[in-house]
């Protein structure tokens, strides 16, 4: 009872209710199932415009831009959204970047990234139907919509289904739960412990001095100095 | 890099007497024979103009915008467990920011029966707790899953610190808002800041020994760290540390969020990725010394370094000076705290000769920190985060310290 | 006093929603829509500029010249047991200086084998420890030892402080020298500036628990506690912990030097003073609510506060909110260590009328805090140093908290 | 034996011997016993004459003023001279200060503690001649010494011998050791224990804001705020 909370917990009435519309106004997050979701819909044109005003000159005309941040769209391919697994991120394959739409399997991740985080310098600012519709765009720079596409919260649970990374995830609690084991295993060996003799990796020569003279970032005293890094490394 | 750097050669060590005696002793310095400077003077104070040189640090070429980027902590010059709150290490999303504490709110809302609005008057005035806990970033270490890239400590292992944080405690938080315990088996986190920052933290973890911190180090959090209010999720990552944190939502599911979907994701060998993997497992790095530092001399040395577990307390830390043929066990610095750093020290004498330093922490649990070939055989190369290796240090016959990879 | 205050009465409180709800919740802030600053823009950090208010500050009045005086610690505003080092409390006797720390010298000498010189290079290459511990001035609270004088916590008890102290065991140094355990019998700790600040150790407590220190959280000892050397002595009043440490000599006898014969001791009721009386005894008081604060609201309240003592940890804190009638025991924040602070927290519900809050702490050796007559019958009013009587603070029927004895 | 040490304390040789010239360079304190006295001598006119000059404008000429620091002579009698005992610190006595001299049992104090840190803007730059005849002109304005006295290294004990107060301290050991007592009782009563019912003091009205306006030293959110305390206390 209120009385009993009251006696054991008598901070229990700290702070207020929150009304409806102060939850309304800070509830945005969408989750995978689409919970939180709003309805609405935008299409790849209306996003194309979208992206080419307030994206691309951050992500590029196409989603590959490199300049602040790795690029959203590349390196997947039809029989990746097939799949749902993307090809590029098996061993042995030479694709130079993991892009956002490489990794990423569940596309309400997208749409509610760009409508709390984005643009970058102005988040927030976009309206629903713009969320919608440079969401579309950039799933049509990776070929999962045409580029007729109209995205709703009607279709868009159609549109997870082509995800071309939707199978790629995998949970693995032990790294999740505080109770869980690792997955390396080392033991305490203290004599004469199995190690091969020589140095498997050294620093490359110019990242000696590529953080700056490391001299410069160590106390003047003390039982070490900073080495001069400016110089050449020892032999 | 901001402040200007002290630059002092090791040439400048004074060691010996000559003739009469140092003339550091034999000549008073104007300190002994002067007035000095008045209290309060700094209100409040600052460091010594002679330690300049430690400071936090962008890693060139990491990142591409400042505002989403990375400064590291100096730990090659720090000591003991805390970490200065002025050293500690900054992640931003998307910049940070200096809130108005007066027009902060706490929402609490979701799974409950009801939902609660906060304002810092609120909070600070609830039952608070204070302890001590280390926060790692899930990718320090990141760069040398591979070969080794970095050259000191500060970019190696510069993404933890260890600080005193008190709030109130989240389940404190939860029980007042009359969580659903039966639904109810994930908390999303959600920042105040433009990247609005949001996280899945698991029930159990939440109701066990998460704070919801306003204060860090004894004062109120930095701007940097989250000022107002940030949340403390021991043994986690530090990117679930949701800073300028506004939102509290129970839910049945977890949310993918960006940087549980797109970042903050490992990946394996065989082309997936593991999702939701927080836990930094135990984890140890000898600072003192360490990459790009000159030993002065040949003989002793206290060797120092840092060890910690996001599943317990520091069990024991073994050293090895010949690449991990031979270990002997460190001394402790007490107290030995869940899930907070933990100082190692001891002994080495060296003889001049290239030798090659490691440290090894084991965690309550019984976990052996693992070489990083261990770590490749599970794990490969490219999983970028959780990167908890064992560190080798190579002393030249000149005394530097360069950063190798040896098992 | 330097950095310039921040006013917001209590009245910009904003605690309920009007209509469809807060402005701070419903009108996005700036902070949320836009993008924040970059990372290491401060290559050291600093506190947010909401937190000016919270700054040393010296007592008006209390001292004639400020190279010779006190600023406090502003206790109101902190939180668990470290202190800020920028707010670490000052007591110059001739001034700070921030001194080269590859000029300072440390000599051992007297009642030793062999005296020895050593640099910063050398002593930071020996073995070393690092621990929490409190340092209080022994004229903490002194002014009050008569009436009531000051308005707040900051200067009744602000001259407070504990940190994480890293540095060489002074036992490892005297071992080092060869210390004469059988004559010698005392240890004389010097300082580098003009005062030179002399005090007298003794040989039992020297190879106890002394640490010739260096760091201080994490960081190097700040210019104004003593870069680049101090004397740590756990347990004992501020003044004997040495700063700009120089020298060590080992000898047979007192020093009865000028803080030692003419100033920290305790003048008692029949005109005899008592001479070298260190130790700290155990001590507590609340700061949140404390002098000068106001109550917002009636209702609950965590009540909090420090407790310490110099002969040992801190067993058990109880706070009474009825001038000390009626005491219930406090929740202690681990860890709970040996000579340092311990903070405590109790709930409380304020009815709205007249109450008196008082904590008093009991330490490992069974000692009780005594109350303000306790002491005065056995010491007088006019001995100054070592006041440890237990903290009444009034709150009024307008929430306004002051300084008043009640025993 | 230095093996067993090398290997038990391997940082034995950390560091090196002090030359004698370092060791008398530093080591400049004296003791009661008066080790560490270096020889010479200086009268009360040479010490007038050193105190006019460098230490009047700052304690006064008599050495009474109250400007940087509490007088350092006054409060002390004939009779305290010969009792070794300083009347005005006992009960009942209502001499506004308390003074160095009535203080002070050790005259080494004042040698050691003049010769280190005064003049204070300029310590340690007194010769030893002109320390002892300062400390001689101290003396003498306390009666302690005639106007025509040289103090000296040989009859300093003698001085010593007619210290107003030299009888005045007692060596307390309980507090001076960690395991040591304390003198002051109290006992954890828990309930209906023994009060007084009045507040016995509380702030001065003088005392609200001569430390500033505490509004304006408190945090500006908080359980509590900063009184406003350019106004009235509450009743
Ligand atoms: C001023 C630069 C800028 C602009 C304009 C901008 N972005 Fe971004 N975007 C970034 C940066 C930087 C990041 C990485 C943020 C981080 O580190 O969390 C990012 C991240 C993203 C991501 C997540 C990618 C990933 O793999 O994490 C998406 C999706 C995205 N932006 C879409 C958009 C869209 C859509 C727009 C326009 C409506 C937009 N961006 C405008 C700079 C920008
Ligand atoms: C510029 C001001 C100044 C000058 C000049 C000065 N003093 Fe002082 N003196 C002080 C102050 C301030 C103190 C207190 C220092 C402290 O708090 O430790 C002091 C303390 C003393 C004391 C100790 C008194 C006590 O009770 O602690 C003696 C003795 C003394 N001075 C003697 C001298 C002599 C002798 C000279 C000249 C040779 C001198 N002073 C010159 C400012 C001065
Ligand atoms: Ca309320
Ligand atoms: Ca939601
Ligand atoms: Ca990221
Ligand atoms: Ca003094
Ligand atoms: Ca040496
Ligand atoms: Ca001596
Ligand atoms: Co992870
Ligand atoms: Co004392």
């Amino acid at each position: 009872s209120q009385l009993a909370l009251a006696q054991s917990q008598p901070w229990h009435e700290v702070g207020r209710e929150a009304t409806p519309a102060e939850i309304k106004a800070w509830d945005i997050d969408v989750r995978p199932d689409f919970k939180g979701l709003p309805k609405g819909e935008g299409s790849v044109a209306l996003g194309e415009k979208v992206w080419e005003a307030q994206c691309a000159s951050c992500h590029g005309s196409f989603g590959e831009s490199n300049e602040v941040f790795t690029p959203i769209v590349g390196g997947t391919t039809k029989a990746d959204i097939e799949r749902g697994r993307v090809k590029n991120l098996e061993p042995g394959n030479t694709f130079p970047q993991r892009t956002t739409l490489m990794k990423v399997a569940t596309v309400s991740t997208l749409w509610d990234y760009i409508n709390r985080a984005m643009p970058w310098n102005a988040p927030k600012t976009l309206k629903t139907e713009e969320v919608y519709g440079v969401l579309a765009y950039i799933l049509h720079l990776g070929d999962i919509v045409p580029a007729d596409f109209t995205l709703s919260d009607q279709n868009i649970a159609e549109v997870q289904k082509r995800m071309p990374n939707r199978n790629g995830m995998v949970f693995h609690e032990p790294l999740w739960k505080a109770s869980g084991k690792g997955d390396a295993k080392n033991v305490a060996c203290m004599k004469d412990c199995p190690t091969e003799a020589q140095v498997r990796s050294s620093l490359p020569d110019f990242a000696r001095d590529a953080h700056g003279n490391i001299q410069e970032q160590n106390r003047v005293v003390g039982p070490v100095r900073g080495a001069d890094t400016t110089k050449p490394p020892p032999k | 890099m901001g402040a200007g750097a002290v630059a002092a050669g090791h040439a400048s060590r004074a060691l010996a007497s000559e003739g009469e005696g140092d003339p550091a002793i034999l000549k008073m310095p104007e300190h002994t024979r002067g007035l000095g400077r008045p209290v309060a003077e700094n209100p409040y104070g600052q460091p010594s103009k002679w330690e300049a040189n430690l400071q936090r640090r962008q890693s060139p070429g990491l990142t591409r915008v400042p505002q989403a980027s990375v400064s590291f902590t100096p730990l090659q010059g720090l000591f003991g467990m805390i970490t200065p709150s002025g050293l500690h290490f900054e992640r931003h999303h998307q910049g940070w920011w200096d809130i108005d504490p007066s027009q902060h709110r706490l929402m609490v809302h979701g799974l409950v029966k009801r939902s609660r609005v906060f304002t810092m008057d609120d909070l600070m005035r609830l039952p608070s707790v204070s302890r001590i806990h280390f926060i790692e970033c899930g990718a320090n270490s990141a760069p040398e899953w591979g070969n080794v890239a970095l050259p000191t400590v500060q970019y190696t292992h510069g993404m933890v610190s260890c600080s005193e944080f008190t709030g109130v405690r989240l389940s404190t938080l939860l029980e007042m808002c009359g969580v659903d315990k039966k639904l109810g088996k994930f908390v999303l986190a959600e920042g105040a800041d433009g990247s609005s920052m949001t996280r899945t933290i698991d029930m159990e973890r939440a109701m066990e020994d998460c704070i919801v911190a306003w204060a860090m180090n004894g004062e109120m959090l930095r701007p940097e760290n989250g000022y107002p209010l940030r949340l403390v999720v021991p043994g986690i990552q530090g990117v679930s540390w949701v800073k300028y944190l506004r939102r509290l939502e129970v839910g049945d599911q977890k949310w993918a969020s960006k940087d549980e979907a797109v970042h903050y994701i490992d990946l394996m060998p065989d082309g997936t990725h593991r999702q939701y993997t927080g836990i930094q497992e135990c984890k140890s790095v000898i600072t003192t010394p360490s990459g790009g530092q000159m030993l002065l001399d040949k003989g002793y040395y206290n060797v120092s370094g840092l060890a910690w577990s996001g599943r317990g307390s520091i069990k024991r830390v073994d050293v090895s000076v010949d690449g991990g043929r031979n270990w002997r066990t460190a001394r402790l610095e007490g107290p030995v705290l869940d899930k907070a750093l933990t100082r190692f020290n001891i002994d080495w004498v060296w003889d001049g000769q290239p030798a090659i330093l490691q440290s090894r922490a084991i965690d309550s649990t019984g976990y052996v920190q693992p070489k990083i070939n261990q770590l490749r055989a599970v794990r490969g190369t490219r999983s970028i985060y959780h990167q908890n290796a064992i560190q080798s240090w190579k002393v030249a016959e000149n005394g530097e310290v360069s950063n190798v990879q040896v098992y």
